[in-house]
């Protein structure tokens, strides 16, 4: 499997992908400059998080509008798998890959912690090495994670299976408590219509390792594996 | 008409904070009256922030070897040798003044600062901490100054990938008028890849990069050692405002040049920017430098060269190259986004000469303005002993639990989850002890090996006898590290006091540094780097004088480290170091009794080290599954942390004989553990081989705390206090 | 010629900043406040003298970066 | 009665969102293009018919919570 990580002036989590692919894939992928204009072929695009252009202006806006972002564009419309994490996730919907936005967090705090995954869709090309219902447990690191839709576009996401992660508690209750960043209908990721774009606020990166962080994230790289 | 014409008076002198003694010995130095710019330079130079003039003295007397150390004191940042070709370069510094002014952009670049101190010198920043001191919860400045100083720190480290793994906040009256933020960075260097400031080579070209120079902070460095009056609200416009966007730029810019070998020196521009870092350099590699200021990228129109050399804008780093590589150097900053330009040369002259468009407008000889920079031994007096309290003085609480639950919700002792969850602590993927254990402890990347990190001082026992807090300093993140297995390797400090112009005040750091030395000796911990910061004082109400000590230790095998929470019920407790009840400046008599009385508890190096080796001896062999230091509020807040981070309760045995339950329970006596095991036989028997005190304690289980024969609490009521305090407190802000 | 830029969320959208500054002035006291939002103002030079091809620009600007249409609606003065 | 208030950064204070902003534009192509700077808005609705106390009440929320007056300036407009 060919991969590429997406590097941004201000991204900093694109070792922590880097790990996670490397481990899930026996194969490191390649890291593309923001500048470039052209992708090499690859099997899956990760956009990683941090903070794109120091998350001026809005997260995300501006690395949208990269010259790479063209690029990416027209490999997600001809159907090349894609992961954005984090500000991953709210490039994705600033260049209108993904519908709705990403506001700051209801308590306006950056918020760091475990946190538990509903898996709403367990046959996706992101997800399909977790059973459905299962709950995981990653960390979230962000400021602007609090999910964003008007209600046509919501119950289409839901209605559509397209609503992959939520926000819930060990025994998978998806409630306003559970809910750590004020995220309409407790939605953590969501994947496109056709199935090849991912986002989601949450780290799995940091969770491939049993002796510390667990290891829940590793299904979400081997699902990837699984698929292409 | 340029100031730099301008005839200096009386005024300008006074107003630059340099004594009459001091503008005679400028005046011998130059052998002139100096220019404006000049005597601006003077001004920083000689700064309490700079010269160290109260402090350096003293300093001098810190140890400073070991043979772990590659670079001391004197550098931006200590070395530390790690193996394999590895070395961990790391610094704490404050930014006390400029956060009490404006709490986030303070702390924000405070955190900013550190951190270039730390990759200036080629290392990539893998963790940071912070020690943060505040006002009296009451006060009306409290809450905004901490929710603003966390989301500072927060936000640039956050933003920079930097994982901000632990650190310690308290919070006491004495510092309602002057906070303290301290900020500690810790990178990761190769051994043969270290960068220092030391410039050479008559001829080569001086270069600036970063981000652009604006009126910030335009006499930051004197005002950040000014005491404080209540005009201080009035300097405002002096408040730098930090980009880091801007440093993250700056950070893999520079690691990417590193990675050549074009860069001969660099020295990031922090305080007293352009002067002290061009005069660093000069100095360290007995040369001069000649800068073009008129080349000094600029973000505001009509600057003047005296602001250029003062300028504390931040995102911005000097360096020299090697001749021709100006073009490869400049490719790499382009690509970055950020300002590059040759503002300079090094000259054969030791003068530092400061050029704008082509006219000269400084030339100061750089060796007497380093070494005449004034070094005071101010008078310094001893603070009086105090008695060890009779324990009989203390009346026994009525119920135990009842006293524990208050303590576990009170401002020191309650959970500090509201900050760290603020902070990424987990980024980079390696965080094994994340915030709210003892040490915390990072994988290094790519090895087994694992880097324990800590930060404390106990201020109430500092005032109590500056010599013993020192000490205890010292001892106490020395025991942290060690209590998750890692073998301390050495510190950094930073020294936070009154009026140094006040021998009591003078005399407090005296004992500190004293107690520190000692300590730091006999631990085998040498300072590797540190900082001070005198006159946080306002209107004569001083701080309680807080040495902050921050440490590093390795671990050679992750696997085995330990952390503080149970890991099942049925497992044996038990106390490692002896229990005498001691407690006198305990957080018990303070915050129970309200009673501020007696020496602190004397700290028994010997103990200490023999009990530190017990404890990664027994940890190494895999006979300890969780491991807690005993400090602030003794055993049973101990025990309490332990038992909350697992949810697993713990019945515990009084031996009532010996001492007194609440003294057993809530005395602070120094150089002890609480752990766990299912093999005690194994523990006993090399307890008795090194003559280790050792005590049973009790098992682990159930869902409360219990006391054979007395008292219960359930876990969830200790919970709730000890969780609900801060976010409570800070409830809509 | 100088332009100013205000965005502002569009009706339904959640503003959690503007709730939390309603809540903080609740909180201190202030009273009778209600739908508290908060927007971005962003000015610019322009170095352009004719307003119309200005304003053209601006909203140039405004489509492609500076406001997120799904979520906010901006409008632009031009001050001379 | 409706108020807006205008937050911006006071003259000389680095702006980095305001920089970033800039750059931005320019590498989309926009020219002529300088000192952009970014400020924030707030509009507060207030049960309040006396301008003059609506606009004391304003100032008030302003210096204690909306402005950060060590770094920003604001203005306040009432708008009926
Ligand atoms: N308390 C201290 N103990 C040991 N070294 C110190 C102490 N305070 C300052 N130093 C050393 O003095 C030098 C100057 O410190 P500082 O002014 O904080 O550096 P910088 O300007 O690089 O931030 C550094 O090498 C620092 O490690
Ligand atoms: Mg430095």
């Amino acid at each position: 499997m060919k991969s590429a990580v997406i590097l941004f002036p201000g991204t900093n989590r694109e070792n922590d992908a880097i790990k996670a692919i490397e481990q899930a894939s026996g194969k490191r992928p390649e890291i593309i400059w923001h500048g470039d204009n052209d992708l090499p072929d690859v099997d899956l695009i990760v956009i990683p998080g941090g903070f794109s252009y120091g998350d001026y202006l809005r997260c995300g806006s501006m690395a949208a509008k990269s010259p790479i972002m063209r690029a990416v564009i027209t490999r997600a419309n001809n159907g090349v798998a894609i992961l954005g994490i984090c500000n991953g996730f709210q490039i994705l919907t600033e260049s209108g890959l993904l519908p709705g936005a990403l506001m700051r967090n209801s308590s306006l705090k950056f918020i760091c912690k475990r946190t538990n995954l509903l898996v709403e869709n367990a046959d996706t090309s992101f997800t399909n090495q977790y059973k459905l219902n299962e709950i995981i447990n990653v960390a979230v690191a962000h400021h602007d994670g609090n999910y964003f839709a008007d209600d046509e576009t919501l119950n289409r996401l839901e209605g559509e299976g397209q609503v992959v992660f939520r926000y819930s508690d060990i025994d998978g209750n998806v409630n306003d408590e559970t809910c750590l960043n004020g995220s309409q209908r407790n939605i953590a990721g969501i994947i496109n219509d056709k199935g090849n774009v991912m986002g989601m606020m949450p780290h799995p990166e940091n969770a491939i390792n049993n002796l510390y962080g667990g290891s829940d994230g590793c299904g979400l790289f081997n699902s990837i594996m699984e698929a292409i | 008409m340029s100031i730099d014409n301008v005839k200096i008076t009386p005024e300008m002198i006074a107003d630059h904070g340099i004594s009459d003694g001091e503008y005679k010995i400028l005046l011998e130095i130059m052998g002139r009256e100096p220019t404006f710019c000049e005597l601006s330079i003077f001004s920083v130079m000689w700064s309490e922030h700079c010269s160290y003039k109260s402090s350096r003295f003293w300093l001098k007397q810190l140890p400073t070897e070991g043979k772990q150390v590659i670079q001391g004191p004197g550098e931006n940042a200590g070395v530390v040798d790690i193996g394999d070709g590895q070395a961990i370069v790391f610094k704490i510094e404050s930014h006390n003044h400029p956060s009490f002014i404006e709490p986030y952009q303070g702390a924000a670049t405070g955190v900013g600062g550190i951190m270039r101190d730390i990759f200036t010198m080629g290392a990539r920043p893998i963790a940071n901490l912070n020690a943060l001191r505040f006002g009296d919860p009451s006060h009306p400045k409290t809450k905004h100054l901490l929710s603003g100083v966390v989301a500072g720190i927060g936000d640039y480290g956050n933003c920079m990938g930097v994982p901000t793994v632990g650190g310690e906040t308290n919070f006491d009256k004495a510092y309602n008028g002057n906070i303290l933020v301290n900020a500690m960075t810790v990178g990761l260097a190769k051994t043969d890849k270290i960068f220092y400031s030391k410039a050479s080579g008559i001829g080569n070209p001086v270069v600036y990069v970063g981000s652009k120079t604006g009126r910030d902070g335009i006499h930051g460095a004197t005002m950040a050692s000014a005491e404080f009056d209540d005009n201080s609200d009035e300097k405002r416009p002096t408040v730098q405002v930090g980009d880091p966007f801007a440093e993250k730029l700056l950070l893999e810019a520079c690691l990417e040049l590193m990675a050549g070998d074009s860069i001969i020196s660099i020295q990031d521009m922090g305080a007293a920017g352009l002067t002290s870092s061009s005069v660093e350099m000069a100095d360290k590699g007995a040369v001069g430098i000649e800068l073009w200021l008129d080349k000094v990228p600029m973000r505001e129109e009509g600057m003047q060269p005296f602001e250029l050399m003062l300028s504390e804008s931040q995102e911005r780093m000097l360096m020299v190259l090697k001749p021709g590589r100006e073009a490869e150097a400049k490719a790499i900053f382009d690509k970055w986004q950020l300002d590059f330009a040759v503002i300079g040369t090094v000259t054969d002259t030791r003068h530092l000469t400061l050029k704008w468009h082509g006219d000269v407008v400084g030339n100061i000889p750089v060796l007497p303005l380093v070494e005449a920079s004034p070094m005071y031994e101010r008078e310094w007096q001893k603070t009086p002993k105090e008695n060890k309290l009779d324990n009989d003085a203390t009346t026994a609480p009525e119920s135990i639990m009842a006293d524990l639950v208050k303590l576990m919700g009170s401002a020191d002792l309650s959970s500090r989850r509201w900050i760290w969850e603020q902070y990424d602590h987990l980024i980079m993927g390696e965080t094994i002890i994340e915030p709210g254990g003892d040490a915390a402890l990072i994988r290094i990347p790519d090895s087994k090996k694992g880097l324990a990190m800590s930060v404390d001082c106990t201020p109430r026992y500092v005032v109590a006898d500056p010599k013993t807090g020192g000490m205890q300093a010292v001892a106490e993140c020395w025991r942290n590290i060690t209590a998750t297995g890692a073998k301390p390797l050495a510190l950094t400090n930073n020294m936070n006091f009154a009026n140094p112009e006040r021998p009591i005040i003078m005399g407090q750091f005296v004992g500190s540094i004293k107690g520190m030395s000692k300590a730091a000796i006999a631990l085998d911990f040498p300072v590797v780097s540190g900082n001070v910061s005198l006159y946080n004082e306002t209107k004569g109400e001083g701080i309680l004088p807080t040495p902050v000590i921050g440490g590093i230790g390795i671990i050679d095998d992750i696997s085995k480290a330990v952390t503080i929470p149970f890991k099942k019920s049925g497992e044996e407790i038990l106390i490692i170091g002896e229990t005498t009840g001691w407690m006198g400046r305990s957080i018990y008599m303070r915050d129970i009794l309200g009673l501020e009385l007696g020496a602190p508890p004397p700290v028994d190096l010997e103990e200490e080290k023999k009990n530190g080796e017990f404890i990664r001896d027994a940890i190494d062999k895999g006979l300890i599954s969780a491991s807690h230091d005993i400090a602030d509020g003794g055993i049973l807040v101990a025990l309490a942390e332990m038992s909350i981070s697992s949810n697993i309760g713990a019945s515990i045995m009084l031996h009532r004989d010996q001492v007194e339950p609440h003294a057993y329970l809530f005395g602070e006596d120094q150089g002890r553990y609480i752990i766990t095991t299912d093999d005690s036989d194994a523990l006993l028997g090399l307890a008795a081989i090194t003559h280790v005190h050792i005590a049973k304690f009790g098992k682990t289980g159930g869902d409360g705390l219990h006391i054979s024969g007395g008292e219960t609490i359930s876990l969830a009521a200790i919970r709730e206090t000890y969780e609900g305090w801060m976010p409570d407190f800070m409830a809509y802000n | 010629m100088k332009a100013k830029v205000n965005i502002t969320l569009k009706n339904g959208v959640l503003d959690p900043q503007g709730k939390a500054i309603e809540h903080a002035l609740l909180s201190l006291g202030f009273t009778g406040i209600d739908n508290v939002r908060q927007g971005k103002v962003i000015e610019i030079e322009l170095d352009e003298d004719n307003a119309e091809k200005a304003q053209a620009d601006i909203k140039n600007m405004c489509e492609k970066l500076l406001a997120n249409t799904v979520i906010e609606n901006y409008d632009i003065e031009l001050l001379g």
